[in-house]
């Protein structure tokens, strides 16, 4: 039930460890990894830098375990997230469940993330081998993905 | 809300204001985040670029995700910044 | 792409690092594991024993392991089932994916998971303190997870 | 099929029968997984009491899952066993 916003790497394993280390009611673990992918032959590896917005990003990250929380019967869960330049191949974001039953901690990991990638103040820009940014455009398949576990919209109006 | 608010700008937002944030003293005028980004706009091409096409333009009151219509009442704290893309 | 029946216990981080190290068009990695819970205050924590069917058990994770491979554009997945006796807490089962993006990764490692749990011949027996031996029953709600994924029943008839 | 073919048992349908596997010769009309089973039925009291509740029993053809009318013409392997409990 924690959440961290950090430049270090994270190890998928120890910190599966310390979240499950002792609770033998815990049935199924799911972790899912975010990496920053290679680039194509015609645009070769760019490097990303993730921006964030300190203080609402932990937040917002609370706010989505806490939902998840509420919604399935879940021992624990963990989220990290990296920010600073990333190169391919890096670890950007962690999310692990744990649940007596695997179909909670799957759709719980599933929510987790599709809630972060629509919710939480990250921003990614690449930056190519001649030094050029972009930042990274949001995908509609993000809200969509966002979209199938509610139809409210939790943002102020 | 108080006389000044904190305004915060992030990613290309930030980039295209060149500042990460500002105390400023709003118009009595901007009750909404829509008044305040029509207002941003004039204060300079560097604001006018930013806030340009304002509909892809996201907003936070208080570190909390926020409409463009809603109201800044007692905010301290107001960001602006593009579709987030974490994760 | 692989899939083994073992004694051993297995390593996450290492099956995580030995799939997808060197590949960086991989952008999510979701891993499953299924671990032997303990008992109730009522019954308190039995060790389990796993007995398989050594040839068709490998053959149906293949199988299994295919039809994913077919379904979805996965850049790696790894399959490993212990067998023997486990205590509570101990790993029984993992399943790695590993995509471009997540939403393969996800759907994948729980279609592996049902058809695994519905298909491969493996039987779990529980021994309670005063050696009492129970053969665990299969769970309706197992079946109505795989059937999700389709109407068609691959047996022979 | 041929003369003979390896019959196997698991999980409590091997303890019922008391053995994992044996060699058998079928009789002629057998031509089914549930024919299979209702001639084991007749071979004693144990083999009785492990597919007395037939229909909860599972079958594989040569390690292929296979359903109680499935033909095991050219079998070579007959597995029994209960519904898998795995994963």
């Amino acid at each position: 039930m924690s959440v961290t916003v950090q430049e270090a790497d994270f190890d998928v394993a120890d910190e599966t460890k310390s979240l499950t280390e002792g609770d033998t009611d815990i049935g199924a673990v799911v972790t899912f990894t975010g990496l920053v992918r290679g680039g194509t032959t015609a645009n070769p590896a760019a490097t990303m830098t993730l921006e964030h917005y300190p203080g609402m990003t932990e937040t917002e990250l609370e706010s989505i375990e806490a939902e998840a929380l509420a919604r399935w019967p879940l021992s624990a869960t963990r989220i990290i997230h990296r920010v600073g330049p990333l190169n391919p191949g890096e670890n950007i974001v962690l999310v692990i469940t744990a649940s007596r039953h695997r179909q909670a901690a799957f759709e719980a990991a599933a929510f987790l993330m599709d809630y972060l990638k629509t919710k939480a103040p990250f921003w990614k820009k690449e930056t190519d081998q001649d030094g050029q940014g972009t930042w990274v455009d949001a995908r509609e398949s993000d809200d969509a993905a966002t979209r199938r576990w509610t139809d409210t919209d939790k943002r102020r109006s | 809300m108080s006389d000044t608010v904190k305004l915060m700008y992030f990613a290309w937002v930030r980039e295209k204001v060149g500042m990460s944030s500002e105390v400023a003293t709003l118009p009595k005028t901007a009750k909404t985040v829509g008044d305040v980004m029509a207002w941003l706009k004039t204060r300079g091409p560097e604001f006018k670029a930013a806030f340009e096409n304002d509909t892809v333009i996201r907003a936070a009151i208080d570190q909390t995700h926020a409409q463009h219509d809603a109201s800044i009442t007692d905010a301290r704290e107001i960001a602006f910044f593009p579709p987030v893309t974490g994760g």
